[in-house]
């Protein structure tokens, strides 16, 4: 990674996580402030994004909405990478029958799309910014899963373990030192990818009306709000919309940056 | 169990057609409100694209279930017994005439000779019977016709045309009901089909006939080639109707709808949202029906059941907090007028009483301190004894429109000001009946659709909080009112129409000033339609569109 | 003299800012040999490149004819015309040089395709005569299969064929015989030298002037893109006038005594006093592997005396990697013992031979996939001499900077992550790393067969420094026979699995008693 | 015979993983609280009369033990017997009849669209500028980021709406699939070239198109045919995950342009809480996702039976 990347990727990172854990500094309104007489006002000096049906400022909102989007786009990876792995390690160092089995399992997982899956599950326990997690995290785990388990095959069986036997290295030092570190590494550049995909999933499950209720700005909920008035408000999705955009293809520059590849996904 | 399940429901214009829905079923000479040039000569031919934004009935026949969706496709295809007058007055349709005994618990009904169904079978008696017979049968399902034929206890068939029905108990709204789609006349033989065959192509004497359903897309109606108005109008070049067929649309998504009709793909849309309909305004290609519902206005229920709306003070403080105006006519582009009623504009009886409900904050904080809502908890909510003053909301997906649910966002917002804290929950369809069943509710909104005030008896008379054996009750307000239950019982059973007025107007009385309700503005029933398309107005007495008169400009 | 079928006069071919090509000028006659010879980056193969227009720089030159034809102007469409039918060319590495996804028949036969609208009938036939030509057997069934599903000399062959399928009067052979073992160097030599007598002209590419001694008419030695000297063959590899030339020529290891230097200024000591031990740092018993059901080791024994080095040789595939790998405990035998420094080595339990591996180190072809890639130099020493305690380089920093200088590293290197080191430097770094123990005996798995010649040679002095200065004992194990004789006391000839001989260097060389000795030394290529 | 037991092989395996998808299912159905009868016939709100819910009881065998109930529920999905759509009132089979090859021929268009997509900007890329190069991979990561149901809107408004170049609603013609399609086929032509310009690069700059240039091929010769099959692996490799995306994708899209299909269905199967036919859906997904998968797999064997280039 260039220096320049690793200070851009990192000023990225700081601008969304000060935005989601502090956004009064950046937008010191509230975002949920109606004022009836404000509606539909156009971006301009006043309000900057313009404002919505209920005369809320969007840029405040969409300010705001970073926390509960990126939250859930955060906590559903985590839960997926957590998930995957434990399978994935699982898979990796487990005797042929279990691999195969655990396989089959993140198969079974991956046989069943990612909103399908949301779906599925909303249809068990009804909508909610749980399950939209669970939903989003259960379906991106198959395919770090897969990931962790070839990584760590590959490592297992690479020249550079070999070596540090050679070297008279115990299993102990070996995994700490050069297992672990080294197939984490591709797995941070796959879990930026993969946030910038699972922020786009919540949205979406929010724009079906089954993730975030409204009236909280989340991204993918004020997209389905701001959709009905696409004819006379274009402002209220673009701007949200804008927003996810730069999340996931940020998210996608970083993880390019730290060497990952779509491929993985 | 049915009120009225819509999918999605739109705001209403000032503009052009306010009056429309008082056009009776195809029993037209009305002028229909116009385009630009709604001069020209009606000429035949053309297909109709109607676009939906309702779910997809999952039956298209009236009686099983029973809802609005359905109720506007059938009305192409099925006819009812009566209908209404411009004047509102219930006239006959199917029927050529009816008499009532003098205890009003033997209803006859004499029909027009010379009707057939689109099999062939001709219009008796044995269908009045076949036909209320299927609504009272379990099997059928039916909800909403079932209820309106509730007091219907034995049919008689004196001769070929003529029925005559004993009822439990006299019902002067009987023939409100059987002026309903709910209530409609399907062929005795058809309904010998299984239900399947039933539902993908009930068989009635309308001016249209069900060709073919193609699921998830759309039905193809076609014009039926044989069809005979009851009530013939002058001056038609032709008795059948104009339009060679309807392909009947499904279209959920409002801003694709829309897109569709400016583009031409489509000449009618529904639930057309208020932003468009303001756009459609300034648009001169696009025409524009507003009929608003009959029956209940759009209300929100406040449930005196329970803490903290069993206290009269808490509910008027609710009510007084709120700029109900503001936000209707910022949200609806002034295509939805405020109600001030428990009934729809187009009902006759209803009353309204605006000072009930305008906005005085000092009043509901007086109010809230008076009920002992003194203590203010971290978050800025009122509490009283540790307890916040929370509200639960739910609100089903299905049967709001993105506006109202703004709406009621808003209301969330400026409740809180006075230390209401709303709890709104979106909810599908399903879970929200769950709710309600559980009693997990402070506020609700629930539509219903009925012709006529009696209207009233379901949704506030004492028994309709007794859950039916599937947990459904339809009086959400929980309302329990002896005086109440005696007049509206009194109203539905008189024959003396004044009387009935002044019952009614007694009973609405009481719901009004015991701020059980908050009455929004009637169930909006928007259609927008493209330049082509003439003779948009008929309706049928539940407002939902006919196509009898409609012809496309060539 | 008749007409030179290529002339070139000062061509110049640059990247960007930078001169790859700095005026180079020669001729290559018909049924003549000339050799391109000098190390990477040297501008051989820019060269070779820009006489088929696909320099992929600048390219420019007072004249450039081929076959008579002014070259120096030609449009991309006119350079198609002349490639593979006028000059073609043989890549280095023919399982990289051929499409792995497509069969080879159509590969060879694209060169027809992109030439002419013969029948696809007639087409088959010709690719079908151009791989008989070059002595591949059934022709028809090789050209239905894809290059990964083919031997290596099968390979090799189509590859060929590939370039003659045109008829080309040029054959330029890009270092076609780089990596390859002594039977397929060969191999290709021999059909170099029938495209020769076949009255073609070859242009020959290579960094190793043994090689090029055995075709070449003509020598060309390049050095920072410019040709620094030319002649006769005979005349420059028997009396070199440049100081570069002799470099090169004293980089060739074959019958260079031990101990003898193969580059200049490096100080081997020169007449080394050596223990004179007959105890063994090594002894290998009847050590066995099968994968599979197929036998890739079968009862191999040998004895390594401390302080000496034997030399395994083989061709690919006989078994010599495999052999390594049990004896440094990775894999293990079905049957068979290893003993090291007289204590059981293998079959031991990990655990209890832990301390032992102290005593034994690996140097592999490839030491970049053996560091991890996360590590700098300075941690990777600081690792190995920590027992892989820390890599905070701080507390072993004298340590650190006394291996580098050992290894002839020089210490600024430390901050530096081996990805960005030179492969002879990537060499040196790994023999450092597994000097760091001070190991009785070192593994060397081909350490030399991925360097240029002339950085072999410096690896090879470094390597018989290490063992003068510290007694370590090498197995040295390598397909290349030069480098063999000139490393080792004694070697032992592996072929399919099994050692068919062994005994002193200078017996095996001098006097092989088995006849695949015998034909494994014929095919070695000479100088001296 | 190696493709028969690799076709075994891959049979044995589809069961195993439709098997798990079921069982998943039957076990998300016994954990929603309440009545599992009630769950059947679609929620609370389904309000289903005392009988159906005794019919659901005898169809489920909920009054038997779980395992017993368990094997039922396979019994039945093992003859095909996805059980009646409670809110459709049909059987789900017929259901999944109409509706799944309207969403295969969305997914398989919308697949074939980003292939030629991904294929023409990579190709493009392997020209352009720097400048043009960096815009490229600026262009591929953006349109990866964009949400579909965003897309979906702002094409519908601008080039029906606005424009009124193309149909917002499927009418049976090309140009009505042209906007879904495109909502579809934007979002993974990025993600797909983003794989393809990686392995097309790796595959021009090789040694075996240097001797194809050699051989005197042109450049668009060795594209064709070198390039094209190296750059085609990773992406194929990728099939399954892309065509599950855009089944996912259809869901959206199938609600903002009024298409019939797979995606609307479950969406409605959902709110209505309809457990029979979301059942159905989920299964009938895994299976064309492993039938996709297979032939995925079948052409790559084909392209690269050694797997070399993988």
């Amino acid at each position: 990674m260039s220096r320049t990347a690793k200070i851009l990727s990192l000023a990225f990172i700081a601008f969304w996580l000060l935005t989601a854990l502090a956004p009064s500094l950046i937008a010191p309104g509230d975002p949920l402030a109606i004022n009836p007489a404000q509606a539909f006002q156009k971006p301009g000096l006043g309000h900057l994004f313009g404002t919505d049906e209920s005369g809320r400022d969007v840029y405040t909102r969409v300010v705001h909405g970073a926390r509960d989007s990126l939250f859930i786009g955060i906590a559903a990876t985590a839960l997926g990478m957590g998930l995957a792995i434990v399978l994935g390690t699982a898979a990796a160092l487990s005797p042929r029958w279990l691999d195969e089995a655990i396989l089959r399992v993140l198969e079974a997982l991956y046989a069943v799309p990612s909103l399908l899956m949301a779906l599925l599950i909303i249809a068990f326990t009804g909508p909610g910014v749980g399950p939209a997690i669970v939903a989003v995290g259960l379906s991106t785990a198959p395919g770090y899963a897969r990931l962790v388990r070839s990584q760590i095959r590959t490592l297992r069986r690479s020249e550079m373990l070999e070596a540090a036997t050679v070297l008279g290295r115990g299993p102990w030092a070996k995994v700490r030192n050069h297992l672990v570190p080294n197939a984490l590494k591709p797995l941070l550049a796959l879990v930026t990818l993969g946030i910038g995909q699972a922020v786009i999933w919540a949205a979406a499950l929010s724009f079906l009306g089954l993730g975030t209720p409204p009236p909280a700005p989340e991204w993918g909920a004020m997209l389905s709000a701001g959709r009905t008035y696409l004819h006379l408000a274009w402002w209220m999705s673009l701007f949200p919309g804008l927003a996810i955009v730069v999340v996931a293809a940020g998210a996608t520059l970083i993880g390019r940056a730290l060497g990952g590849k779509v491929k993985a996904l | 169990m049915q009120k009225n399940q819509r999918a999605a429901r739109v705001l209403s214009s000032a503009l052009a057609l306010g009056l429309v829905s008082a056009v009776l079923a195809g029993c037209s000479g009305t002028d229909t409100p116009s385009t630009a040039d709604a001069t020209a000569a009606p000429s035949a031919g053309g297909t109709l694209v109607y676009a939906s934004g309702d779910a997809e009935p999952s039956c298209l026949d009236p009686h099983v279930g029973g809802n609005y969706p359905q109720a506007l496709v059938s009305s192409q295809y099925l006819e009812p017994l009566f209908t209404k007058d411009a004047e509102g007055k219930i006239i006959p349709w199917l029927a050529e005439s009816t008499e009532v005994s003098q205890d009003g618990l033997t209803r006859t009904i004499k029909l027009r000779e010379g009707i057939s169904f689109t099999d062939g079978t001709k219009l008796t008696s044995e269908a009045v019977k076949a036909n209320i017979e299927h609504l009272q049968d379990p099997k059928t399902a039916s909800s909403t016709g079932y209820l309106a034929v509730g007091k219907v206890k034995k049919i008689e068939l004196p001769d070929e045309l003529t029925a005559k029905l004993t009822l439990s108990a006299p019902d002067n709204a009987l023939l409100e009901s059987l002026s309903m789609p709910w209530t409609s006349i399907e062929s005795p033989k058809a309904l010998k089909r299984d239900q399947a065959a039933n539902c993908a192509a009930p068989v009635g004497t309308g001016p249209f006939k069900v060709e073919s359903w193609e699921h998830q897309k759309q039905v193809n109606l076609v014009r039926n080639e044989d069809y005979v108005a009851p009530v013939p109008e002058a001056g038609r070049s032709q008795q059948t109707a104009y339009l060679d067929g309807i392909t009947w649309r499904f279209i959920p998504e409002a801003a694709t709808r829309y897109a569709a009709l400016q583009s031409g793909e489509v000449d009618v849309i529904d639930n057309a949202q208020p932003d468009t309909i303001s756009s459609a305004a300034k648009d001169n290609a696009l025409g524009h029906l507003d009929a608003p519902r009959p029956g209940a206005s759009n209300r929100i229920e406040l449930n005196s059941a329970k803490a903290p709306f069993d206290n009269a003070k808490v509910r008027e403080a609710f009510i007084r907090s709120l700029d109900v105006n503001a936000g209707i006519s910022s949200l609806y582009f002034d295509t939805a007028k405020r109600s001030y009623s428990l009934l729809s504009s187009v009902e006759p009886l209803g009353i309204s009483d605006e000072a009930l409900f305008t906005t005085d904050v000092a009043k509901a904080n007086a109010l809230l301190d008076e009920a002992g809502w003194t203590e203010r908890d971290a978050a800025g909510y009122r509490a009283k004894d540790g307890k916040r003053l929370s509200v639960t909301f739910p609100v089903s997906t299905n049967q709001s429109v993105p506006a109202e649910q703004s709406l009621f966002q808003q209301f969330q917002a400026s409740a809180k000001a006075v230390g209401f804290e709303v709890k709104i929950e979106l909810l599908d369809l399903s879970s929200w009946y769950g709710a309600l069943a559980k009693h997990e509710y402070n506020l609700v909104s629930a539509p219903y659709t009925k012709v006529g005030p009696s209207v009233l008896r379901i949704l506030y008379h004492s028994d309709s909080t007794v859950p039916a054996p599937s947990g459904y009750f339809a009086n959400n307000a929980q309302v329990k009112n002896d005086q109440l239950d005696k007049l509206l019982t009194e109203a539905e059973q008189t024959s003396d129409e004044a009387q009935r007025a002044d019952l009614y107007a007694q009973a609405q009385k009481i719901v009004l000033e015991g701020y059980y309700v908050l009455p929004l503005y009637d169930q909006q029933n928007h259609f927008l339609y493209g330049k082509k398309v003439q003779g948009m107005g008929a309706t049928t007495t539940v407002s939902s569109p006919t196509y009898y008169d409609v012809f496309l400009a060539k | 003299m008749n007409q030179p079928v290529i002339a070139v006069e000062n061509l110049r071919v640059s990247f960007g800012g930078t001169t790859a090509v700095d005026g180079v000028s020669f001729t290559l006659h018909a049924g003549r040999a000339l050799a391109l010879v000098g190390e990477s980056g040297s501008g051989k193969s820019v060269t070779a490149r820009s006489l088929l227009g696909l320099s992929g720089g600048r390219a420019a030159a007072d004249a450039l004819e081929i076959c008579g034809q002014d070259a120096r102007d030609l449009s991309d469409g006119q350079w198609r015309q002349i490639r593979g039918t006028r000059i073609s060319m043989i890549l280095q590495d023919a399982l990289m040089a051929l499409d792995p996804l497509r069969p080879v028949g159509r590969e060879i036969g694209d060169a027809l395709k992109a030439h002419g609208s013969a029948p696809a009938s007639a087409r088959r036939a010709q690719v079908i005569d151009a791989l008989a030509a070059v002595r591949v057997p059934e022709p028809e069934r090789r050209a239905r299969q894809r290059s990964t599903e083919l031997s290596g000399g099968m390979r090799q062959r189509a590859l060929i064929a590939q370039a003659l399928i045109g008829d080309p009067q040029v054959v330029i052979a890009d270092e076609a015989t780089t990596a390859l073992d002594s039977q397929l160097t060969a191999l290709v030599l021999s059909q170099l030298r029938d495209i020769k007598e076949q009255g073609r002209a070859v242009l020959m590419i290579s960094h190793d002037l043994a090689q090029v001694a055995q075709l070449a008419d003509d020598i060309a030695v390049m050095r920072q893109g410019k040709i620094v000297e030319f002649g006769p063959a005979i005349e420059v590899l028997g009396s070199p006038q440049h100081e570069y030339t002799k470099t090169l020529l004293q980089a060739v290891p074959s019958g260079v005594p031990r101990f003898s230097s193969l580059s200049p200024g490096s100080a081997v000591p020169q007449c080394p006093a050596r223990p004179n031990t007959t105890s063994a740092a090594l002894r290998v018993n009847s050590l066995s592997k099968s994968f599979g059901g197929h036998p890739a080791v079968q009862d191999v024994s040998f004895e390594l005396p401390r302080g000496k080095t034997l030399g395994i040789v083989g061709e690919s595939g006989s078994g010599k990697t495999t052999t390594a790998r049990m004896v440094l405990g990775i894999e293990r035998p079905d049957s068979g013992t290893v003993e090291l420094l007289g204590q059981g080595f293998v079959p031991q339990r990990e655990s209890a031979r832990r301390e032992l591996r102290r005593q034994m180190g690996a140097i592999y072809q490839n030491p970049l996939g053996s560091f991890d890639p996360r590590y700098s130099v300075s941690q990777l020493l600081t690792d190995a001499l920590s027992q892989g305690r820390t890599k905070r380089s701080s507390q072993y920093r004298d340590e650190v900077a006394r291996l580098l200088e050992q290894v002839e590293l020089d210490p600024a290197l430390g901050g530096r992550n081996p990805v960005e080191l030179s492969g002879g430097q990537r060499q040196r770094l790994a023999i450092a790393r597994a000097l760091a123990a001070k190991p009785a005996v070192l593994i060397l798995d081909e350490p030399v067969s991925a360097l240029d010649v002339s950085v072999q040679a410096t690896v090879l002095d470094l390597l018989d420094r290490i063992q003068l200065e510290t007694g370590t004992s090498y197995l040295f194990i390598s397909h290349d026979l030069s480098v063999i004789e000139h490393m080792s006391d004694a070697v032992a000839v592996m072929y399919q699995g099994r050692i068919v001989e062994q005994g002193p260097t200078e017996q095996i060389f001098g006097d092989p008693q088995q006849d695949y000795t015998k034909q494994l030394l014929s095919a070695m290529p000479r100088l001296r | 015979m190696a493709y028969l037991g690799w076709a075994a092989r891959k049979i044995g395996g589809a069961l195993v993983v439709l098997w798990l998808v079921a069982t998943a299912i039957f076990i998300g159905i016994r954990m929603i609280p309440g009545d599992p009868a009630e769950a059947i016939m679609g929620g609370p709100g389904s309000q289903a009369s005392a009988e159906a819910l005794a019919a659901a009881r005898a169809e489920f065998g909920l009054d038997r033990p779980i395992g017993v109930q368990y094997l039922m529920y396979l019994g039945k999905l093992a003859q095909l017997d996805f059980g009646t759509s409670y809110s459709l009132k049909r059987p789900v089979t017929e259901v999944m009849g109409e509706v799944l090859p309207n969403t295969l021929w969305l997914a398989l268009v919308s697949l074939a669209a980003a292939w030629l997509l991904a294929l023409l900007f990579a190709a493009a890329s392997m020209r352009a500028s720097r400048l043009g190069s960096w815009l490229g991979s600026m262009f591929e990561i953006i349109a990866a980021a964009v949400p579909h149901f965003w897309l979906g809107s702002v094409l519908i408004m601008l080039f029906s709406s606005a424009l009124g170049w193309l149909p917002a609603v499927d009418n049976g013609t090309a140009a009505g699939l042209l906007l879904p399609v495109l909502t579809l086929a934007l979002p993974l032509a990025g993600f797909l070239t983003q794989l393809m310009r990686d392995s097309l690069a790796a595959a021009m700059g090789s040694q075996f198109a240097l001797a194809a240039r050699a051989r005197g091929e042109s450049r668009l010769m060795v594209f064709w045919r070198h390039g094209l099959r190296h750059a085609s692996l990773p992406a194929l490799n990728l099939t399954g995950w892309a065509f599950a995306s855009l089944l996912s994708g259809a869901v959206v899209v199938e609600a903002i342009f009024a298409r019939p299909g797979l995606g609307r269905s479950l969406l409605s199967a959902v709110l209505a809480r309809d457990i029979p036919m979301v059942t159905g859906i989920a299964l009938f997904s895994a299976l064309v996702y492993i039938l996709v998968m297979a032939v995925a797999e079948g052409i790559e064997k084909f392209i690269d039976p050694a797997g070399a280039g993988a």
